[in-house]
């Protein structure tokens, strides 16, 4: 399944998406996220504070709680700042 | 309507089309974001305004519904551009217009607030040749949350 | 800064102008009010705004050091235009801009109200041939009155 | 002294300015109006209801109870109407 980043989140992880396949068991985006973090080194600093990562299924704002198919589009972002 | 782009926009030509031909529309109002000088004298500064392309769209096309089904407003406009911008650049445009002040006030405050805690940006600051991202605002997120207590 | 004409403005100039070179200024917030076509099917309507020369400019300058003296803002712009005026023509132009977003918006509503209630303009309203002054609202009393309790 | 008059506290006296010259003892706002609405059927008309009247005194809002000095700009007007 694809995974995208944006802002500081990308620049930590070091791409701007990428083609995971976690383990069956990972089905919400609090599950995903701890997942991922364990990834890499990188990985690991772009979601050491998961509190501040914003995620996004399909571009509408999700909570950590949320549930996603693998053919879903996930996004994970720092806070926005626009306007 | 929506607009997410790169170019500058005619601030008075897009006012004026908002409401041209609306003969009940007697109030627009408006609100003009710049890119502030953040540098120190002699430095230069600039900004550059990340977005995600598709879910930008999709959340201010949510927020504009917002508006229009709060306030009884004729039309709403939100113009957003991306890339790099030097101090002094427009950012971004809302507008709401209405036949009543107080719902185009209201309805342009609102879609300031939400849109700088729901549409999806980030603004990268180069000051002196030092890059950073800007940190979002606890009082950004205040603002926003007050047009929800008032449900 | 005050304008008192019977010529239409141009809001794109106005408000860049207002901006340009205020490194400070991140947030312009405006107000445009337009003349409403209250005729029915197939009547022309118009307007014609009456003023008291000298005075119109005295209190919109009061207003304005009122709203520099309230918020934090850079600057302040009020244009208001007299004479005939038919519907869809701008009527007057508001805005304030300053580096914090809410103080711009409140400083804008805040002209309005009191210049709805201060400046010394009467508009007599032509429908159909016969033209009848119109009558001041009681909610434009009320919506500048609560400026006054907030102190 | 001279009295100007806006909108239909215009339309209503007939004339934009006149020269008036009130007896000493009117020295209020009030008592200004009440003299002028003595001087004829259109000035009773014009001033009928007092409390929709308003007035400035050299460009200044001015109350009822308020004084003036015979070489004030003295004007009359209904409540305002722009924006």
């Amino acid at each position: 399944m694809k995974v995208l980043y944006f802002a500081w989140l990308r620049d930590r992880v070091g791409v701007a998406e990428e083609i995971v396949e976690p383990p069956i068991e990972v089905t919400t985006v609090g599950e995903l996220i701890a997942w991922l973090a364990q990834r890499s080194a990188r990985h690991g600093e772009a979601f050491a504070d998961p509190a501040i990562v914003r995620c996004a299924i399909n571009q509408n704002y999700a909570k950590a709680d949320e549930s996603f198919s693998r053919t879903d589009e996930i996004a994970f972002f720092p806070p926005v700042t626009g306007g | 309507m929506i607009k997410v782009q790169r170019e500058d926009f005619d601030v008075g030509a897009e006012l004026a089309a908002l409401s041209a031909g609306r003969g009940e529309v007697g109030a627009v109002a408006s609100f003009i974001g710049l890119v502030r000088d953040v540098a120190g004298p002699g430095e230069l500064s600039a900004m550059t305004l990340e977005h995600y392309p598709g879910m930008t769209e999709k959340q201010l096309g949510e927020l504009e519904a917002e508006a229009l089904a709060r306030w009884p407003l004729d039309r709403v406009l939100i113009i957003h551009r991306h890339g790099r911008l030097l101090p002094g650049d427009r950012i971004v445009l809302c507008a709401a217009t209405s036949s009543h002040r107080e719902a185009a006030f209201e309805a342009c405050a609102f879609l300031m607030d939400w849109l700088k805690t729901k549409a999806p940006f980030w603004k990268l600051e180069e000051v002196g040749g030092q890059s950073s991202w800007v940190a979002a605002k606890d009082t950004d997120e205040a603002a926003a949350a007050k047009w929800t207590k008032n449900e």
